[in-house]
This record gives structure tokens, C-alpha cells and sequence, in this order.
């Protein structure tokens, strides 16, 4: 079988219609979806500060937006100078754990070895009751 | 002795060959030449040219040498491509090379690719009116998405018999896009329509990259579950990629992994145009439909473009229509150059790249929908 | 026309699926969001997790489509879940990736990975308590192992009809591993234990590096053959790696290939979580049990570990026990952040590596011994 | 419960081994301290040693372990080797890594690589009065190639039982050529033949690189069809190499993909030596004639370049007739040095490189020649 | 079956002489293909020289050998410098997309954003009839 | 069958029991082998020194820990003095080929460049045997 009469029998202009119709369904939904998607995801990033639910946001305050030098200084004193802005929001004493775990929060290269350093340069000293403070 | 000798010489290559190996041999130069002088899609042409000389070399059957015996190990790689893998895991590696973020940009690109998947429809009906069978016609019919793989894909579920000379008509005229796109890019469009600039895309944000392949993966495969084997692991292949946690895995997808699979999937199907299995009439009709295929889907993609200008404020340029087909990123360039022909300035590859890759999600639906036609 | 519509409407993916799909894509999603939100194990979960989205996209069945039907791509691609052969791989993989000087310099830490295996055993218990096979028992209590290839080996040789959800159930739990363990370790141990120190490991000569695969491999596979297809691979990709004349070898070991048998494995695990197999009470009794046996496992480790001290002089920390399950390296990183978060000087990152590392051995001879006990 | 201990102990391998299983336990060993310590051939000679390590441990059959067992990780692993896949896969990498620019700008070397071949034939007929069946006796005289892949390979085809042995004995050799190729090469030349200087090679174009891999499938396979599994995959892999605009296919094949092979390919073949099928009179026998083959060889090609002296007017350093055996680059490099040996200022190392790459292209042919004699 | 006895009975001596002489055959024809070659190719280039077909050589008279430097300049004057060659050859006015092809054709690097920056520098004036002119 | 029961019924105490005996059994095993390891790597070594067996040690006394220069000089008599070690070692002549021997034993960087070049440049002559000198 040939030509028209073919296509007739194998069905094929409701083939070639449906076919059609059918991708651009796929395309056009998917075309629609991602056109929405930017807003989603908008509304629920807003979603998170309207509710206020930003916690952990607030827990960095003050420290958040520290700046670090690309180069970490050699010099026990000037990178004791970095530290400077986390000291100040430990408070007056406190575990070393705290300062490690915030350090690690804001990126600090190599935090263990540096507090061990400012252990061993008693920039970092003991206040007994297992807690530090810093040496002024 | 001598017996032994006649029977050797009466097995060589020289004494079986007949006139139809050497047409073979001579084609499978030709794309091999086409790739290195001209430099048509080299990673393509490539492999499939010098699979089509190795896959002429007549030998005598029975050995278990030949790609269609039982046992061979050319079979052994054939398989591949008989069931469907290789297509399948050069998806995966497309996926984590395709950067989606200028389809984000601009959704609306994305009729585009659907548009050009027109040229499919047409050709099952003229595949139809020449008399080949549905499934035949249906595999036939998926050149017209332009997608080698894909096309492979559907032909080794629908019509296994023709893989090599389907495969073999989809990717020359893949490589054959800088010669036939143009003259149809301008026959259908106007020096003012050409020289149409589109904005420059937004930026993208990571949480829609990274949202994009899992909807995309909903969206499309829930429509036509069929189209899961290459659109499952293309967004799966993209996910690798866009996540950033498991770089190395997509970097090994985008290099060790796609590589091996289109280097044996190339050689491969080139190897699987035997003479005595591809010369023959149907082969004949099968490069002329993929013919009108391809230029269909490019008018199609060109039309429905300045279709839509009729409906929105901001023009496009219908010259984008014609990347809608997937050959990737042949026909991309190939609107990009065209427009840069007229507009040294006018910068659409990345306009273009969208229509592009939709394109390659477009036909793969198609492959679905035909192969679940087929199926009822 | 429209039946040709209705049917295919009747066979989308929107048509077919049900609230089980529903769930499991959804769990899909979140495996996904906690790889990279959370960067939990990203390398386990995204492929596993965008492999339940693709898997539970639900289809008609008889097309050659799905995981479970023959002659389909991703049938193709789970051969290597099936028969164990990415498991085998990955441990080449993970072989030629392992140090094993730590090891070799504290053997002593090696009685740890051997400790944190009790979960396994008790956990075997568990499972035939709760009324489960012996052999699906015995893949079950594997999952106390803490080892993905290891519980997908057995799983595959035992029960294959159970390898999704054990696999699920196994990754999962590593990947929650900061989440289940520091409880634990905290609860078995005080803080004093906690900041015991460990010295600096010895260097280790080249020649120790070199026999420890051989012997090892000669010592395990003897007494335990059946672990064999594990073990031998691994101490064979680690003997790639120590030998030095081949690290052409050892690098694609643990790059192409651990990557490709990763992207696998992964994707395909996941897909074999097809709701219609997966959502039923086995696989709820499989979740608890499993987290009965990491919980058992870490603290095995750490109360055996309290035990060698009454014995041997130099202390061992006993958080180090807790990584003697073979959730490699998850299991010793949240040692060592235990241990750092009592005092930030302390490192314990190589000693608990070690006890990793024969974790991964003592878990692969557990999976041999469970496997020959099922063939007598 | 003494039962199951009982059980379990009478199926360990301390339990199962006998003296065989240590024999070859230990020639494991020797294999690879001989890679590592003494640098023979280590991207060979380690994965087999590791491999004929792991397969002789002793284990109960029936658990679907070993690698002749059905459904074992393993015996997958080997179907590599059973069909030759591992040897063509090796040969597409091979080509892709070759440099034939020294053979092009002096092909009268090709003959060399021809007349090593005659170690082939002698011990066909060698093989044959030994009373080897004639599959038998033409898969041992490959071994006289002194290539592992084309010996694999032939094996394979023809007598599938002897694959351990003849690979044995074809890399044990190929790794002893600095041990067994000097004191032939002494004997047969005189210090002022040792002495003779080989002019610079000319610089070869592009183009006859490009056309060389095409020229060179066509002669070789027209002529012997059944080289085609390897000479076909040598020189794709070559024309990818050389055509350049496919570098990336290039690079994956002569990394990734040949890397992966090499390991896969030397580990099982190292584990078909399992002690109960390996050791007996017949391997004996094929390792006798595997040292003749090789000697044989050796001196053929160093024969006949002395014969070529005799005609032409520019001589043949006639060391290199001994780099006619393909064992790339061992007996080139044993060329080189025992012409350095004499005059520090000679290189013969690009010159023997095109001997070697031929002898390749040879013993292919050979093996096709075997391979098409035994299926009349 | 043993020895001489063996090998006769199974055609040993035809196989190893018919055999060598195979592989000897073949790479005799190889080694002479390719001594060939060289020869082959030689005159297929010199027969493209004598029938005069080498019509590609001549269209960049004038433009072929240009010497650009490693670093582009990042001065548009600069880079303006080394268009001249191509402005000579494209003669007073001429379409922007001769001046992008030729460019190209010459290995210039980034040809359009260079052509941009010189109609933004004033450097390309359009003539009127939408060709352009180097503005002297 | 759940519970104790199902327990004893499979043999599931029997399995637990010899299973972690088996597993603690491989790892104390290889424990006690790799602790071992060290020593008998250590007692191989040293006997070999007390058997004499280290020819290869005395052979190259006198040249062993020779330093070389990480750039290689240019100038070949700069390049001779890096080889006087080797000069001295041979004796006052020796073959070429004992030189070349010498200088890849001590990881001489282009030995036979080097050599070549130094024939060359006179500074190694032939005494007429065969053998060479250093031209003092
Ligand atoms: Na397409
Ligand atoms: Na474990
Ligand atoms: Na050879």
C-alpha cells in the first residue's frame, strides 16, 4: 500500500497530529513551569524572612561579613588581630569548643592550629574553670 | 598445500569483494574526508566513517567475525547499540555537559524546539505514503529531530533492521547542517527578521539550575514515560553537573564516560552498514525522507518563530527556529553565523543553544510518543 | 484519532500513578535536598536520589521500559547491581584510593573494626526475630556493616528481591551517620575518654605498604573465601596503587572507573525502589532493623574499645571505636569533630581512618561468612 | 553450633588448599615482585601476578564464586577475555598511543617485523610433533608473536581451555625479553653488524599519517579478514590519533579505556590459572614451546636482516630483526640498549619502534592466518 | 600422535609455509603502499598547482603571512593598527560582514568584538549605502 | 515464626556466635601478621648485610651520593666537572660503554648525549684499544 490510502490505514494523520499536539504540550508546560520557577523560589526565600525564621542568620550577627585576607598571616599576633572579632562576641571567658566551632562558621583556615598556636603564644590563657579568655 | 592456499586466497576480502563493498569503502571515505578537510562534525563523522571501511571488508561468514554473528566481537559491542545503551549514556553525558541557564532565561525559547519537532510528523506520513511499515515509519520519521542518538535509540526498539541506514542518514545530514540549513534559513526569512538582536539573557540562579532537571524529569517523563531511557539520564547527567557537590562524577560523565560510548556507538553503527544488509532500495528512500525531514523541521522551527512575533512585543529572530532541531551545537552555529553574517555584532549562540537543547528534549519526546504509538 | 489520544493519555505517567509514587518521589527529592543542602554524602545520595525520581515515574508496563523488565536499558545498566559486579568495582576503586599506613603502623586499631561488626550479628538476630527468611535475615543484618557495595553485594548473592531497600536503608544510614552516631558516642563515653590523646603514627616503609595487600589478601580470603570478590579487588586496586610501577593504572582505578561504577550503581539502586515493589512492610521492618545495627555497631566499637583499655597501657580513645564501622570516610570525620570539639588540638582523623578502613575489611569477611552459612 | 563451625571450617581456603594451590600462590608472588622490584613489564605483570594470586585461593564450588563458575562476579569479569573483547579493546587503545611516523618514513623495517613472525610457524610444527591438537598447537605458536592481546585473542577462538597457560607463558616471556632476547642477539651478530648506524628518519607528512591507518586496514584485512577484531581496531584507534579534530576520543581511548582493559584483561587472566586447571604436563609443555617460539622469533628477524644486507646497498643494523617480535616497546628498548651498549652515540630506538609496531601488525596477521587454516 | 607422523597427518608444513608466506605477502604490500605513498601524494598536490585550481591561494593575496602578535592589544587604536592589511584589501567602503569574514579567514582573534569597539572608537564610519569606511 | 523461636529455630544464636568469632579471628590474625611485618621486613634486611650479600652497594662506593645539579649545565665543560667522579671510579681508560653503564647508574641525566659530546668537545680521547681517557 502506497501514498494516501497508506496513511489513511496505518492511521497516520491522527498519528502525526496527536504526536505533535503532545510535544508541544511537554514543551509548553515545562516552558510555563520554569517560567514561574524564579517567582517560586522568590516567595519562599521571602517566605523565610517574613516568617522570621532566619535564626541562624541572626546567630552570626556581628561576626558575619568578616573579611579574611587571602594570605593568612605567619605571625601568631597578626592572625590573633583576625581573631579579634570573634573574642569579642564569645564574650569575656569561654570553651575553646565555642571559639572552634565559630571560627569554622566564618571560614577561619585551619582553626585547631591557630587556637593551638594562641594557646602556646598565651594569647589564649585559662581562667580555671576550663574556660579561656584573651590575654590583653 | 595448495588446496590450503586456494582456500585461503578464496577467503580473503579480495576474492569476496563485489562492487557494492567498494561503494561502501568509497562512502566511508568520503565521511572520514568530510571530517578531517572539512572539519563536519568530526566527533561523529569520524568513527562511523571508518566503521562503515571496517564493516565493508567482506570476510567469509561463519567465523563469528562479522557484526551480525552470534559471538563476535563486534556483535559483543553492537549490543550496545541493539538495545539501546549507548544512546542512553551519551544522554547522561550530554546532560552534564549542557548548560540549561539560557533556556531559564528565556522559557519561551522552548516552542521553539517543539516547533521544529514538526518535521518528525511530516515525515511518518510521507515514510507512510512510501510504503514502509508503521514501526519502520516511525524510525524513519525521528530523523527529522536531528538527534543521532535518539534515532538510534527508537530504530533499535521499533525496527532494528534498519539501525544502519537510519543512523547513518541522521548524522549526515547532522553533518551536512551548514550546508543544508542556510538556503532554507533564508528562504524563509527577511534581511530585517535576520537582523532581529535579542537581549541579553538574565542571570540564572543556582536554585533554578539545580530545581530545573527534577521538574524537567516530572514534567516530561510523566507525559511520555517512554522518553525516561534518554531524558531520565540526560536531567540525571545535568543534576550531576549542576549540583557542584559531585563535580567528579560529572566530570568523568562528560569525559571518560560519553567519550567511550560515542566512539563505540560511531564505529559501531558505521560497521553496521554491511553492503549486503544497506545497499538496497530502502536505504535509498530512507536518505531521501531524512532529506525532507531535516528541512522540514527547519522551515517548521522558522515559521512557528515568526508565528509567535505576531503575538508578542519582544521580536524574536526567527532565524533561532532553526536551531530547534537538536543537532547539537551544529545547528546553533550555524544560526549564529548567519546572523553574524549580516550583523558582525548580533551575538545569538547563546539564544540559539536554548532552541538547541530544547530541541534535543523535544525529540526525545517525540521518540517516546512514536514508540508508545506503536506499542497500542 | 481519539482513541489513539485516549489510549495514550491512559498511558501517561499523570494516569498511571498513584500516592505510593507520590511518597517515593518525594523521598527522591529529599535524598537529593539533603545531599545538597545538607552536603550529606553526595556522592551516595544524589545518584541514588534523582535515581528514585526517574525510578517512580510509574509506566505500562510491557514496553521493555522499567528496571525490572527485560531487555530494557536501565535492565542493562542493574546487571552490575544484580550480580554484584559494581560492588566488586567500587572496592577496586576504593583500594586503589585507600591509605593504609595508619593502619599498618597501630594494628592494634584494627580489633575495632572487627568490635563495630557486632551489629551485624545481632542484628541477624533482630531480623529472624522479626520473622524474616534466614537469607533475607542475613542480607538485612549486613546493613550493620555500614558498607553500601558490601550490604549490595550480599543483598544481590541472598535475597535479591530485597536489594532496594537494603541498599536505601544502608546509604541512608551513612549518610546519617553525624546524625546517629555523636549521641551514641557521647552516651558510651566520658569526657575524659574523650580527650585522651593518641600518639603520632610511626612512618611506614614502602615494603610494609607493599605485603600488607598480599598478606592480607592471602589471611582474609583463606579463612573467608567468599569474600573474595571483594576483598581480592580491593587489595588489588590498593596493590596498584602502593606498587608505584603502574599508577597509570591506579589513577583511572580511582577515577573513571570508581566514577562510573558510582553513577551506576547509585542511579540504578535507586530506580529499583519502584513504588509497586518497594512500599510495604518489609521494607519498614528493613529501615528499623538497620538503624538497630548502626546503633549496636557504634557502640560495639566504643564499648570494646573501653574494654582493650583495662588491658593495654597506652589508652586508646574509644570514640575510635565508633569508626571501626566501615562508613568510610563519614565514620571517622565525626570522630575526629567529636573529638576536636572536646579539645581543638586533638587529632584523631588518621587513628580513626584506620579503624575505617578495617571496618570496610571486617564488614566484607562478615558478608562472606553470612554468605557460606546460607549455602550450607 | 559445632556443626556450622565445623562446616564453615571445612570450607575455608586453609582447609581446601594442597600443595598446588601454594605453587601457584608463590608464582603470583614471583610475578610480582618481579614488576615491582626488578621493573618487568609491571602494567602487565602486576595485574596478572595479583590475579593468579586471588585465583588460587582455594574456595568450595557451587556458591557461583570462581571464575569459571556461572553468575560470579568474576566469571563476568573473564567474558572480556572468553571473547576476545579485552584484546580488541587494548588494540583500539594500542592504536591510539602508536606512532607509526618512523615506520612510514622507512618501511623496508616492515619486513622485519614480517620474518620474526617465522617463530610462529616453527612452533606450529613444534606444537603439532609435541601431539597438540592442531586448534591446540596453532593457539601456542602465537605465543611466538610475543603479543599477549593477539595470543588472548587467538586462544580464545580456538582452544578457549588453554587461555591460562598460553597468556601466561605469552606475558611471562614478553616480561622476560631484557632475560632471554641479548644472549640470542650476540650470538647471531658480530660487534661491527652491532655497531651499524641507521640514518635519521625523514620527517613524514600529515597526510600520509592520515591515509596510513586507512591504507593499512584495507591491504592487511582484504587480505586476511579475520585480523579484522584487532588490525581494525589497531588503526581506528590510530586514525583517531592522527586526525586530530577528535583528540578528546584519543586521549579517553589511550587512558580510560585501554587502562581499563589492561586491568581487567591481566587480573582474570592471571585468576584462569586456577591450580586444578592449570598445573599439569600441558602447561609445561606450552611453556617450552613458548621459550622456542621466542627464540626462534628473535633469531628470525635477526636472520633475515642480515640476508637483506646482503642486497641492499644502505644496511640494516641487524640487532633490529630482533624488535620484529611485537612485544611493544620491551624488545625495542633491549634493541636500543645492546646497541648503546657498544657506542653510547647510537640510537636505534625510533628504528626499532617501527620493527616492533610492525611485528604487531604481523602477528596479527598471523593470528588471522591461524585463525581462517582452522576453520577450513 | 607424535613428531614428524603428527604433522603430516595434519598438514603442518602447508600451514607454516602457506602461513609466513601470507604475512610476508602482506607486509611486503603494506611496506610498498606506503613507500609509495609519499610519492602519491606529492603529485596529487602538484597536480593541483599545475591545473591551476588553487583559486583559494589567490583570494588572500595580500592578506596571507600577516604576523599578529601573541597578546592582542588592549588599545583599540592599537588593535585598529593591525586591521590595516585587511582595510587595504577591502578597498574604500565595504560591508562589515567582508571585514568579519576576512578577519576571521586571518585567525584574528574575537573579530566581532574587536569590529564592535571599532565603530563604537569611530575608527568604522558607515558610508551611507550600509557599507563602511576606515575613518582616516 | 517470630521471636525466640524463630531465633532457635534457624540456628541464629549458633550463626551470630561463630560469625563475629570468625570475623574477630581474620582481623586479629592480620593484626598480629602486619605487627609482625616490620620486624621480618627488618631481619630480611639485615641479612643480607651480614651474609655480604650487597655487591651492588660496594660497586658503586665511591660514586654513590653523588649530587647532581637540578638544571643540567649547558656548557660541556662545566658538564665534564660533574662527571669527574665517574673518570675516577674507571680508572685511566676505559670503554665507553662502562661509562654510560656508570653515569645511568647514578642517574646521569642524557648520559649518551653527554658522552657523545664530550668526544666531541676532545675531552674524552681514544687511547687506541678501544678504550677512552679523561684529556687532563
Ligand atoms: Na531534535
Ligand atoms: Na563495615
Ligand atoms: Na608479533
Amino acid at each position: 500500500m502506497y501514498g494516501l490510502e497508506a496513511i489513511n490505514a496505518q492511521n497516520g494523520w491522527s498519528m502525526a497530529l496527536v504526536g505533535i499536539t503532545i510535544v508541544f504540550t511537554g514543551l509548553v508546560a515545562l516552558s510555563f513551569a520554569i517560567s514561574q520557577l524564579k517567582k517560586l523560589i522568590e516567595l519562599w526565600e521571602n517566605r523565610d524572612k517574613l516568617t522570621g525564621k532566619n535564626g541562624m542568620v541572626n546567630e552570626n550577627v556581628g561576626t558575619e561579613g568578616i573579611e579574611l585576607p587571602d594570605h593568612w598571616p605567619e605571625d601568631i599576633h597578626e592572625a590573633a588581630g583576625l581573631y579579634e572579632p570573634l573574642f569579642k562576641k564569645l564574650g569575656d571567658s569561654f570553651p575553646l569548643a565555642d571559639l572552634y566551632k565559630l571560627s569554622e562558621e566564618n571560614n577561619y583556615p585551619h582553626p585547631h592550629l591557630t587556637i593551638k598556636r594562641l594557646r602556646d603564644a598565651q594569647i589564649l590563657i585559662p581562667v580555671g574553670d576550663g574556660n579561656f579568655t584573651r590575654n590583653q | 598445500m595448495s588446496d590450503l592456499f586456494v582456500n585461503f586466497l578464496s577467503n580473503t576480502g579480495y576474492f569476496l569483494a563485489d562492487y557494492r563493498h567498494v561503494i561502501m569503502i568509497v562512502v566511508g571515505c568520503i565521511f572520514v574526508y568530510l571530517a578531517v578537510a572539512k572539519k563536519y562534525e568530526p566527533l561523529l563523522l569520524i568513527p562511523i566513517g571508518f566503521g562503515i571501511i571496517v564493516g565493508n571488508i567482506p570476510f567469509f561468514k561463519g567465523f563469528g567475525l562479522g557484526i551480525y554473528e552470534n559471538n563476535s566481537v563486534f556483535h559483543y559491542l553492537y549490543f550496545g547499540v541493539k538495545t539501546g545503551l549507548y544512546p542512553s549514556i551519551v544522554f547522561l553525558g550530554l546532560g552534564s555537559m549542557t548548560d540549561f541557564s539560557s533556556l531559564l532565561a528565556r522559557p519561551k525559547l522552548m516552542l521553539l524546539g517543539a516547533a521544529a519537532q514538526m518535521g518528525i510528523f511530516f515525515t511518518l506520513l510521507g515514510a507512510l505514503a512510501l510504503g514502509f511499515l508503521p514501526k519502520e515509519a516511525a524510525s524513519i520519521a525521528i530523523i527529522g529531530g536531528a538527534d543521532g542518538p535518539t534515532s538510534i535509540f527508537l530504530t533499535a526498539k521499533l525496527a532494528p533492521h534498519l539501525i544502519g541506514p537510519i543512523a547513518i542518514a541522521a548524522y549526515s545530514y547532522m553533518a551536512l547542517i551548514p550546508v543544508i540549513q542556510p538556503p532554507i534559513m533564508r528562504l524563509f526569512t527577511t534581511r530585517k527578521e535576520r537582523l532581529i538582536r535579542m537581549p541579553d539573557p538574565r542571570e540564572v540562579s543556582k536554585k533554578e539550575l539545580l530545581i530545573f532537571p527534577i521538574v524537567a524529569t516530572l514534567l516530561c517523563c510523566l507525559l511520555a514515560p517512554t522518553a525516561l531511557p534518554l531524558l531520565g539520564m540526560l536531567f540525571f547527567g545535568n543534576f550531576l553537573k549542576v549540583s557542584g557537590g559531585v563535580e567528579r562524577l560529572a566530570q568523568t560523565a562528560r569525559t571518560s564516560i560519553i567519550d567511550t560510548a560515542t566512539i563505540l556507538l560511531g564505529f559501531t553503527v558505521g560497521m553496521s552498514t554491511q553492503a549486503d544488509v544497506f545497499l538496497n532500495g530502502r536505504s535509498l528512500g530512507i536518505f531521501f525522507l531524512g532529506a525532507v525531514a531535516f528541512s522540514i523541521a527547519t522551515a517548521s522551527g522558522i515559521i512557528f518563530a515568526k508565528i509567535m512575533n505576531l503575538f508578542i512585543k519582544e521580536k524574536i529572530n526567527p532565524l533561532l527556529g532553526a536551531s530547534g532541531v537538536s543537532a547539537v551545537p551544529g545547528s546553533a552555529r550555524e544560526v549564529h553565523l548567519m546572523g553574524q553574517h549580516e550583523d558582525p555584532t548580533n551575538f545569538l549562540l547563546m539564544h540559539a543553544m536554548a532552541c538547541n537543547s530544547s530541541g534535543v528534549i523535544g525529540s526525545a519526546i517525540a521518540a517516546g510518543v512514536l514508540w508508545s504509538f506503536m506499542m497500542v
